[in-house]
């Protein structure tokens, strides 16, 4: 069984060669040219530096198209009308499986037809040089977002084609995503991503990791999410990675977010080794969104107002054609400057609100139960005490199509709006912990005339696409 | 909430290449609830799954779901499967059954033709679709009657 | 000299006869009949039991074009398709300078032409069939809203043509709007107007009447906002108006805009009579807005968060469009919707933001001592005192184009966004609480290196449009 | 703040139906901190107001400003006012001078062929005008050379 421990060099190098020879343009790779090319690269587009000095949120959309060309043009787009402050290359879904052969078919007739025929950027086709010619064209840093569990090749390429922010981790991209690759297959292939950022980390080319925090963009209760970051997080460290970004998706309740987003940067101060610097990276909503721009509008302005007040370190934003699925880079570019507006209005302003450190105190209570458990679990090891507890139910997550959890945990919203959890199944918590959220849920169950039911669950799933936050029983039921 | 006195197997999946959990993470909370034994194949469930599962539970009813628009496609064949595999179930699907559909009576008689019993749009309340299984089930219930069934 | 004392039975009626010859239209108004008529609507209709009665913020926007089948038709598309919950009727610049001939030009020329050749709607000339024909087609109450110094024939015809709710006051539609009309005339015409609506709410038809709130819409001090509005409000009242709306412009700074609606309500209750039922209105920013819909959808969210917050009893709504002028339908609904859906999102949360108390009390202090001035000034009587105490400059309105104000009064924000004042010229006020503004002012100017001086002032009038709140200085000065 | 040790009187206000206040208020503060004498006549103005305070008050400027469009219209015959009544000022005007406008180059050539002095777009800073004022006056200021002029 898999341990956290890091790679040895020698093994390193060993799954990287074999890792490179799975497409051509693996083997261009070569680590001390990338090194020199990395430090080549001015201050303006090292990521992490960005990142960490920001004295503001930076904004950061999502992006990709198959092109090259076209993909320059996009995040040109995106910097020079959208304002964005970092960029995204998100990679298509053939690569994500690792069908490099069929991106390059989609690709190619892209190429011949001008169409779209993948729904990203396949950076693994493109090669380093393509990955390079847009390095060099965008003046910011740039991120890969993708999705893949065995994200190997994409690591090996795009470092040494100059990315220095990859998205992702062996839970947050394998639980959210696909139903039956392994979790133990999943970290040994992660842990092969970070020891390679480690690599170059070591080496003074930090490489940022950011774990994909929304999860299952489902109504995740904080306190998972949060305790799957630490885990992921420290999956990372341990493989050498000392820029971490910890991800959390809104869920709308605006006290909950900001103790959120506290309880992540604290508990990822806390837990993660004192040589890593930990930022955060807020999620604008992402459950369905309204089947309209204007009321769209007004769920990106609740989380560009969220924002304002957590002040995380990064915000990736949405745009008003969610509901559609793609936007155009128009709108996408409009959800930047709408969030723009909202946090540029907001965020000197002294916003304290009651009750934020009760809730932050209620979220790391939570997660710190969840994190014992997992230490438990593995006998003081984090990959061991992940696996066994996700594999007894003492570790879940809400939603999750993956055979790897149980899925059993059921979220619903409680009087405030505020996630609680209905369900426990088998979720190692407090009891105490558990009476709360009972009591809250219980709360809401009188204000609404009704027994607490999956009803509630459903209803809340659908809430904020129909326009309200909290899926309250209709008039006409 | 409908308790029946009588337990009945259903089977419950997503079919394809779909990964679409929450409708049927809720589906199958409301069929428990309503008294139903459910076996949930989960997301990205291919025809043989439904088939064995059925088969081996002995399902008086298969409940395919599908969201992302293939369902046709999915879907083909998937009756000749159950019918090799002597399954006598109902059948029911429900989901975004087709891209950019306008006019869901095409749709239904799409999906009535490949042989479902019964064809649900997205907006179909969990309820509603039990209280059809209830009624092709000859389940007597209670409450059944305050049932809106629009089917 | 004129003063705060109902305007005899007797003296109502020569003056609304003399007005009504003003117009062809006026004619045919019958007060007996009119009564009947407003009976006769439905409770769906009868504004100031919806707005009164209502369980969250009603949201409405301003609208209004020349001919009656547009006008309906405009009505319905921003209840249908925007869901206000109140409607306007916007009324031409024609009519507000009582120019009906001019008015009737224009009108004629759009049933011809199809054009829009007037501003708004021309009321008077469409008298009181077509208010009627208005209001039946709508399925919602309607308000006439318009900025006319003497808006007596208006008010005479809209009455009778089924209007319960009429905008604007002698203050408020004067000093922000023109120049040179004397504020004791202004106040006598309204004196009349005012009179109108109490004989209406006497025979058991309330008229709801809305002192026009954001004045010059610029960085207008919140207690000087109040102070007029409690002027107009009890101006109102004592010519019997009983359902009376008090206004508040946005100003950006969340917690001072919430601490003004809460001192707005509260100072409205205690200085009017028990027998006025005082609701509030809550106006989007109603300055520069960015040249840009996406960043004009964010000071809309920041808008509808303020308004969930506060919770007033009607939100005025702004559109993404708002900088080019005229929305169209389409727009103007969408600011609608995005506004409805940040509230719906926030409203049930509970949001205790720290300091509210303490702002509000302030405002509450700087009110009261405005309030004080004025029954010095007019030695007990509002009306007397009003003149006085604008005569001399203890009541100003800062950036106002009436030679009535003095308009000497600046304003600058603070470090944290709020609205202070930084001229007071002949302003009265507590020296105290001027303390209190310096100090603000001055932490401002240590946090931008620069003395405190009317490049804040210039700086802050454009900042919302330029994407902040606060003008700092750039970092090119 | 530049402070001057001779006293120079400008007329400033809005011509025609105008009634944009925020501009001529910031102005006036502005040209007073910068050690002028201002006589503010206010929104609304007419051109015979414009000339009779500058004959008044012995004006060495006068400042026009217009935010609605109309500014040519109200414009026109302006300069035969003021030579009537025997005016020998500077003459400025700055603002939104035409409706849609693309092309100031265009606006600003019809103003000066009217018999402006010098013409501003809308986003002049106060200081702008003000040093271009100084220099046309002949005033000597120890800031002045700081301030950026690019009319």
């Amino acid at each position: 069984m898999i341990r956290d421990e890091r790679i040895p060099s020698e093994e390193l190098r060993r799954i990287d060669e074999e890792i490179r020879s799975g497409w051509t343009t693996g083997g261009a790779v070569d680590f001390e040219e990338a090194i020199a090319y990395h430090e080549s690269l001015p201050a303006r587009k090292q990521f992490a530096d960005v990142l960490e000095s920001a004295d503001k949120p930076l904004l950061q959309p999502r992006a990709g198209v198959p092109r090259l060309d076209d993909q320059i043009e996009l995040l040109e787009y995106l910097h020079e009308e959208g304002k964005a402050d970092l960029l995204p290359t998100t990679i298509d879904s053939y690569t994500r499986d690792n069908e490099y052969g069929k991106a390059e078919e989609g690709l190619e007739k892209a190429r011949k037809t001008g169409d779209d025929t993948l729904n990203g950027f396949p950076a693994v086709n493109h090669g380093i040089e393509g990955c390079r010619e847009l390095i060099e064209a965008i003046d910011a840093p740039i991120e890969v977002r993708h999705g893949t569990p065995d994200a190997r090749l994409l690591a090996a390429i795009t470092f040494a084609g100059g990315f220095q922010s990859f998205e992702g981790g062996p839970i947050s991209y394998n639980i959210p995503y696909t139903k039956r690759h392994g979790l133990e297959e999943t970290i040994e292939k992660w842990q092969f991503v970070d020891r390679l950022a480690g690599a170059y980390t070591e080496r003074g080319v930090r490489i940022n990791r950011e774990p994909f925090g929304p999860l299952t963009g489902t109504l995740v209760p904080p306190s998972i999410a949060i305790a799957i970051m630490i885990v992921e997080g420290q999956l990372a460290a341990t493989q050498g990675v000392r820029s971490i970004t910890l991800g959390y998706g809104q869920v709308g309740n605006v006290v909950q977010d900001v103790a959120a987003l506290n309880a992540l940067q604290k508990l990822g101060d806390e837990y993660l080794p004192d040589e890593v610097c930990v930022t955060t990276v807020f999620h604008e909503w992402m459950g369905g969104f309204p089947p309209d721009e204007a009321r769209a509008n007004g769920v990106i302005g609740l989380g560009g107002m969220t924002a304002a007040i957590a002040k995380p370190d990064k915000v990736i934003t949405k745009s008003p054609q969610e509901f559609q699925g793609v936007p155009t880079k128009e709108a996408n570019s409009a959800g930047l400057r709408t969030t723009r507006q909202v946090i540029d209005m907001a965020i000197e302003q002294k916003i304290d609100i009651d009750g934020i450190a009760e809730e932050q105190d209620l979220i790391e209570r939570e997660t710190r139960c969840l994190m014992d458990s997992i230490f438990e679990h593995g006998d003081g090891d984090i990959v061991r005490g992940t696996l066994e507890a996700f594999d007894s139910g003492a570790l879940d997550v809400p939603f999750a199509p993956s055979d790897s959890a149980r899925g059993a945990v059921l979220p619903a919203r409680d009087d405030d709006g505020r996630v609680r959890i209905f369900e426990w199944a088998d979720l190692e918590m407090d009891d105490e912990i558990k009476e709360i959220h009972r009591a809250r849920l219980s709360q809401r169950a009188d204000t609404e005339g009704r027994d607490q039911s999956f009803r509630m669950v459903a209803d809340d799933v659908d809430a904020i696409s129909d326009g309200k936050l909290i899926g309250r029983p209709q008039g006409d039921a | 909430m409908v308790v029946n006195t009588m337990s009945r197997t259903v089977v419950l999946g997503v079919i394809g290449s779909d990964a679409h959990v929450v409708g049927i993470t809720i589906l199958e909370q409301a069929l428990s609830a309503a008294g139903f034994d459910v076996v949930n194949l989960g997301v990205q469930s291919s025809q043989k799954e439904f088939a064995d599962a059925a088969v081996e539970h002995s399902a008086e009813a298969v409940l395919v779901s599908s969201l992302y628009g293939h369902a046709e496609q999915d879907c083909q064949g998937f009756h000749e499967v159950l019918e090799e595999a002597n399954v006598d179930a109902l059948t029911y699907i429900g989901g975004n059954l087709a891209v950019g559909q306008d006019d869901f009576d095409q749709t239904r008689a799409t999906f009535e033709e490949l042989g479902f019993d019964r064809v649900f749009d997205s907006e179909t309340d969990p309820e509603e679709a039990i209280a059809a299984l209830e009624r092709d089930l000859n389940i007597t219930t209670t409450e059944s009657e305050q049932v809106t069934v629009t089917s």
